[in-house]
């Protein structure tokens, strides 16, 4: 069995997609994951549970509220409008900036957990050694955290791969531009083309189940390795 | 009498089902459940054993195939309802609307739904044919999974017009006339929105009574209110396929 | 012209803890900071690193000031090197890795001959290309040190780098940081809560108490009174220096000069006419009023009784202060031996010493 | 404005699947969640890894293959019936199963997390104090691990609450028995009723966000009891 | 009949270490199991626990069998105590519950009298409402301690209860160990790598070198002999016991009888006729030829030297044997000094400690 055209449109726009997703979510996960594993502000829980927000909230409702929010009338779309950039709705970037929203949880976490296990002694450590704050992000937050940082990028990705409903909603199904994987398997499956449905599905199971077991199997890697002094007296 | 029938509605007849339904309780003791959603996904359901009695199609090609496969009582199949399909804008720039609106193309996005898995979009897909715009407009459609969401598109202005099923306008009461225009039937083919007894409810009195409610003058009319009408001089047998 | 000082000054308050130093220290040679556990070493030394941020606090080294009333030098900005009590190498990098992030960052080039020289005192050219994980507690100190060294500190902050190791491993890098002093004009602020650590390596000495002052001054004067307010129990004693005059290969003995005798001791290899000290402990030393030549006791020196103390912490025993030319002994005698000899201020006895119990 | 009384049936009806859906969460993502803490096995990496997916499909093609497993011709289907069980979708115990599924991964994650910081020392305590290995997890686990549990909980759910794709697919949106919140709130954006869609959905934000915000406020007490001995010389 | 032994029988490999050992040791008393960091004290208490799972073990104490090739009971089906190194309470109880946890699973129920004597020996009556976040190191130790005790065990094992401890609260948690010992008639396995609590608390000593006993037997033996295996540098010396016969009370002196002589150290107040032991390190025994009545050195004793063997960590000195009535003493003596006073096997001479040495 073949895949058809579109198949390979929406396969290859969700890679595109997805991609650009993760690059954003690392980005922006970052800062917010730093200031979660730092602050002792009393704000700490309040930001936490508002990122993690999306992890609740039923995509559909997302998917709506964006909707009216990035259109012409929303907070947001008269401010995308006013910087000339028009609305966002039913553009590759509204597709963006909504799968960034929802996926922002499954980048945050892992990164804050990474950061929060360095502990504050190597930064400091680092400061000793004439490091100011920026070189010590680079130079020691970044590679201990590495495995974090992974787990946040494939999450970031796998999650945004198989993101629907609000891609439904904010996309209106541009071949594409907006017309991702899981949009075709769904179309696929409202027309009764079971067979293209199953294939497709195939396809991104196997893919899924490959990069988690991947993250899963480094992660075990690194964590032995932290493991084994651990024993004593 | 005080038997329940399971009844699967197309979501696009959620309003005018909700009023027969208070008018079928009305008339006698039955107890009706009704399950909303998408056609293709009642089809998958149906097949894989949902507990449903009676089956309002948003069209005729499912009902059709699940007579094929024999999952509907043989000769229950008829039209309940005819769409009517309806050009709309919400933004007061494009009123009052008509089709002058889709051959000018001066709009940046025409909303309307899924041709492949949505009769309203097949229906929308006919009229762009007709008036022969579609390689001109092909890349300002905005497509919604269904006519509800294709509404949405319209009415948060993220479309600046769009085909929707004039069943749904007639509802929002801030609609003018000026925003809609009722597209002339022979730019496409019907929307026939096909019903059917299923196999499981063969034996249920409530389910055959609510099928001959429907088909009742009285529900007629309440159909129509909604911005349907009734298929008097088709018969059952036509396809458009 | 140079101001050749350190002067610390912090004060601040945690929840149970307040510390509130105030002190002028030379700006060179070992200086170590002695108290017990949680008298606030770690804080002090913290909020001059700037990693602990002090209330009030001030800072001066060689008249460059770190911090004032109107200053705060961020910790990346002020020059020296710590050596924190636990391991602190970065476990993402190797150990020659780990230098290199020293390297990288210091003011200056570093030279070739700076590098062999502290690989060679630290003694760790060999194990360079391991991880953290895969060296000893000890190499790993050195390691530590050695990174410190190469950032090219103007002021060495160790806290407790021994602490941690056991008595082995400590021995093991002992000699190294006795190096250290001697190869690199760099003041060190050396953190122990350990008397013999302290006695072996400093020059001078701050003992905090529950985040106060409670001595400071050069090791020998606050360490060889007998009156000293440091509680070090068992470990009372004096602290003598001299030139060695004679070494003895026969019997691998060497002698330093003191009170117009030869003092012997067990010669460690050093040369002659080099400085050395030697920690003779309260306990180690006994008075005779005549001097025995049947004993195996090799020292004895006449000496003067200036001053005798009951011990703080035993009833039965008393703290014999006695002046030999030049410096200073304490003897712990029980109270029955100074009535039975008729000990008193003044009385001109002989201290015997045995080279075994020489602490070198 | 009023909540009508198939609001009122979503409500009631959502919070029936959820407590039933966490209650089984937790009783099977606890040996999933201990397992994965303690084991060495090679098989981890693939458990962790299947137990993770749910993450990453999407909830229509998860909620269609559900579908198809548990209908009439499908594996589950066949065994279900052959228990004289019936099929089980279209009833609330196929949404509970569908929802056990697609929640797994919320729960097994804080839990094994919150197994793996205990480490093995309380544990080995507890054996020298004569304590058993059932006697040791009620005893020390259970109250040492505790807001790991919570979170598990909440999460679990504030996610049961929120799931809608699967929900749809399975559950054939029958009132009082399938038709949950968020599908409600779906019938009412389909059926143009805006301004109920939008009053259930705001009822639904303030309940996820309260959930996640009690939740973040607990765990950061703890995390500042168990640094509160952290620096050290 | 009972047999009173532990039989002890594990060998098992790890990646980098392989554990063999194979001793009987006295169901009764403190035996210590020394070694250096690394030597495998806590991998063989693991086995002896079931925490570890050794690939050819045996293990028996007083007849009754835990492990042996055909038979591994669970760790909680055997009935010991376990004192970790580390704080090991549980940290979501309170003092109080933790105590509580053990008697809900001690075997039998605890009566109020054993309780009440558990807590005062400890001495905790007054914290057990703090939860351990809330109790200083020592605190926690003697919590832990009295917790092991309460689940009843027929064997103590006890890891370095006091390593992570600085020197005030070791001296603080000292005396109750000495009292469990006093008041429960439970063999205590006691792990530590400091001789100065071996000498201290231990009758039997078990040492092991990289997996293997390198020694065992009573304390007395194994310490008193020049040539004992064990390493232990400083701290060698010999250790004597007898009853106390005399007491001084203007001197706050006490006397056992030695050599026909009495010896004499500073009174703790034991009582009159009980057995106390005493350390006599080998670096404060002086040797002299003759009796010297005018020197501050209370104790001379009469001697014979049996044996004279180099020091190995120290070329300038000897160990030198010493035959008093009864038991030994080992003397660290300068080489020259034997050889300026002709010492032999088998001369006569007095042995000289200061009372101020004497350790106990
Ligand atoms: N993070 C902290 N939070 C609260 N109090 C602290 C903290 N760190 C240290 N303290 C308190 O400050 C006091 C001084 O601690 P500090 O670490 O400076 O002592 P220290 O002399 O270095 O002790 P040690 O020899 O044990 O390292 C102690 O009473 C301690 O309880
Ligand atoms: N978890 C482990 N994995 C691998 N090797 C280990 C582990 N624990 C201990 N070892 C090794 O086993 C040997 C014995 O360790 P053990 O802990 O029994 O020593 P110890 O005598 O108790 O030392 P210490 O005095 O430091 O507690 C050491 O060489 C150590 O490196
Ligand atoms: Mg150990
Ligand atoms: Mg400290």
């Amino acid at each position: 069995m073949n895949l058809s055209n579109d198949d390979f449109d929406a396969i290859g726009l969700t890679l595109r997609l997805a991609s650009t997703v993760t690059l954003i979510l690392l980005i922006i996960g970052t800062p917010i994951a730093w200031w979660l594993a730092r602050t002792h502000s009393s704000w700490k829980g309040f930001i936490s549970a508002l990122v993690a927000m999306p992890l609740i909230l039923p995509p559909t409702v997302i998917g709506f509220y964006l909707l009216i929010a990035m259109g012409p009338n929303g907070y947001i779309g008269q401010l995308t409008q006013s910087l000339g950039l028009g609305i966002l709705p039913f553009t590759f970037w509204g597709l963006v900036i909504a799968s960034v929203f929802y996926s922002l949880p499954f980048v945050v976490q892992p990164i804050q957990n990474a950061i929060e296990a360095i502990g504050k002694r190597p930064l400091e450590v680092a400061a000793t050694l004439r490091a100011s704050p920026f070189d010590r992000f680079f130079s020691v937050v970044l590679p201990i955290a590495k495995p974090g940082f992974m787990t946040a990028a494939v999450l970031g990705f796998a999650h945004t791969v198989g993101e629907f409903g609000i891609v439904l909603m904010i996309g209106g199904n541009i071949p594409n531009e907006t017309r991702v994987i899981s949009v075709q398997i769904y179309d696929h499956v409202e027309a009764l083309e079971y067979a293209q449905a199953h294939y497709l599905s195939a396809i991104m199971v196997l893919f899924s189940f490959f990069a988690l077991l991947s993250i899963y199997t480094l992660q075990r890697k690194q964590v032995s390795m932290n493991i084994s002094n651990e024993r004593q007296g | 009498h005080g038997q329940t029938v399971k009844v699967a509605v197309a979501s696009n007849f959620i309003a005018p089902m909700k009023h027969i339904i208070r008018e079928f309780k009305k008339e006698n003791g039955h107890h009706i459940s009704t399950a909303y959603g998408s056609s293709g996904k009642f089809y998958a359901q149906i097949k894989n054993g949902a507990p449903f009695d009676v089956f309002l199609s948003a069209d005729q090609h499912k009902i059709q195939t699940l007579e094929n496969e024999h999952l509907i009582v043989t000769g229950t199949r008829f039209t309940y309802a005819i769409g009517t399909l309806a050009l709309w804008s919400n933004n007061t720039q494009f009123q009052p609307v008509n089709l002058a609106i889709l051959t000018n193309n001066k709009f940046d996005k025409l909303a309307l739904a899924n041709p492949k898995i949505a009769p309203y979009g097949q229906a929308a897909l006919d009229v762009i044919n007709s008036l022969n715009l579609s390689t001109a407009s092909a890349k300002k459609w905005v497509q919604g999974e269904n006519i509800a969401q294709t509404y949405q598109f319209i009415s948060s202005g993220n479309a600046e017009v769009g085909f929707v099923a004039l069943s749904q306008v007639m509802q929002q009461r801030q609609n003018t006339p000026h925003s809609v225009f009722i597209i002339p039937k022979q730019l496409y083919r019907p929307i026939l929105q096909d019903a059917a007894l299923l196999s499981r409810g063969q034996n249920n009195q409530a389910a055959l009574d609510f099928l001959a409610f429907i088909r009742s003058d009285k529900v007629t009319a309440i159909i129509e209110s909604y911005g349907y009408h009734q298929p008097q001089n088709i018969s059952l047998s036509e396809s458009h396929q | 012209m140079q101001q050749q000082d350190i002067i610390v000054r912090f004060k601040t308050s945690q929840k149970h803890f307040t510390l509130n130093v105030d002190v002028k220290l030379p700006a060179r040679g070992i200086t170590a900071i002695w108290g017990q556990s949680g008298s606030g070493k770690t804080t002090l030394l913290r909020c001059i690193a700037g990693l602990e941020k002090a209330q009030q606090g001030m800072f001066k080294i060689n008249n460059q000031e770190w911090q004032n009333a109107n200053l705060f030098l961020p910790t990346h900005k002020r020059p020296f090197g710590y050596v924190f009590q636990e391991a602190s190498l970065f476990p993402h990098l190797t150990a020659q890795e780990n230098l290199d992030y020293a390297i990288k960052r210091a003011p200056a080039k570093t030279s070739q001959d700076t590098y062999d020289k502290i690989l060679a005192i630290m003694g760790i050219e060999n194990i360079l290309n391991r991880h953290p994980q895969h060296l000893s507690g000890g190499e790993r100190q050195r390691v530590a040190i050695a990174r410190a060294l190469l950032i090219q500190p103007q002021l060495l902050l160790m806290d407790e780098p021994l602490a941690s190791l056991d008595h082995k491993r400590k021995t093991e890098i002992m000699p190294y940081l006795e190096q250290l002093n001697l190869h690199f004009d760099i003041p060190i602020l050396y953190v122990s809560h350990s008397i013999d650590e302290v006695a072996r390596l400093a020059d001078h000495i701050v003992a905090l108490e529950n985040g106060h002052v409670i001595a400071q001054g050069g090791l020998l004067e606050v360490l060889s009174k007998i009156d000293s307010p440091l509680d070090i129990g068992e470990k009372t004693g004096a602290i003598i220096e001299g030139k060695i005059v004679e070494k003895d290969s026969t019997w691998h003995l060497a002698a330093i000069n003191l009170a117009n005798n030869k003092f012997w001791f067990r010669d460690n290899g050093e040369a002659l006419n080099k400085t050395v000290r030697l920690r003779i402990l309260a306990r180690d030393v006994s008075i005779a009023l005549s001097q025995h030549q049947d004993s195996s006791i090799t020292n004895k020196l006449p000496a003067v009784i200036s001053d005798i103390v009951a011990d703080q912490k035993d009833v039965s025993m008393s703290l014999v202060q006695l002046e030999i030319d030049p410096g200073q002994l304490i003897a712990r005698i029980s109270n029955k031996s100074i009535n039975t000899l008729s000990l008193n201020k003044g009385s001109t006895v002989w201290a015997q010493i045995k080279s075994a119990a020489v602490v070198n």
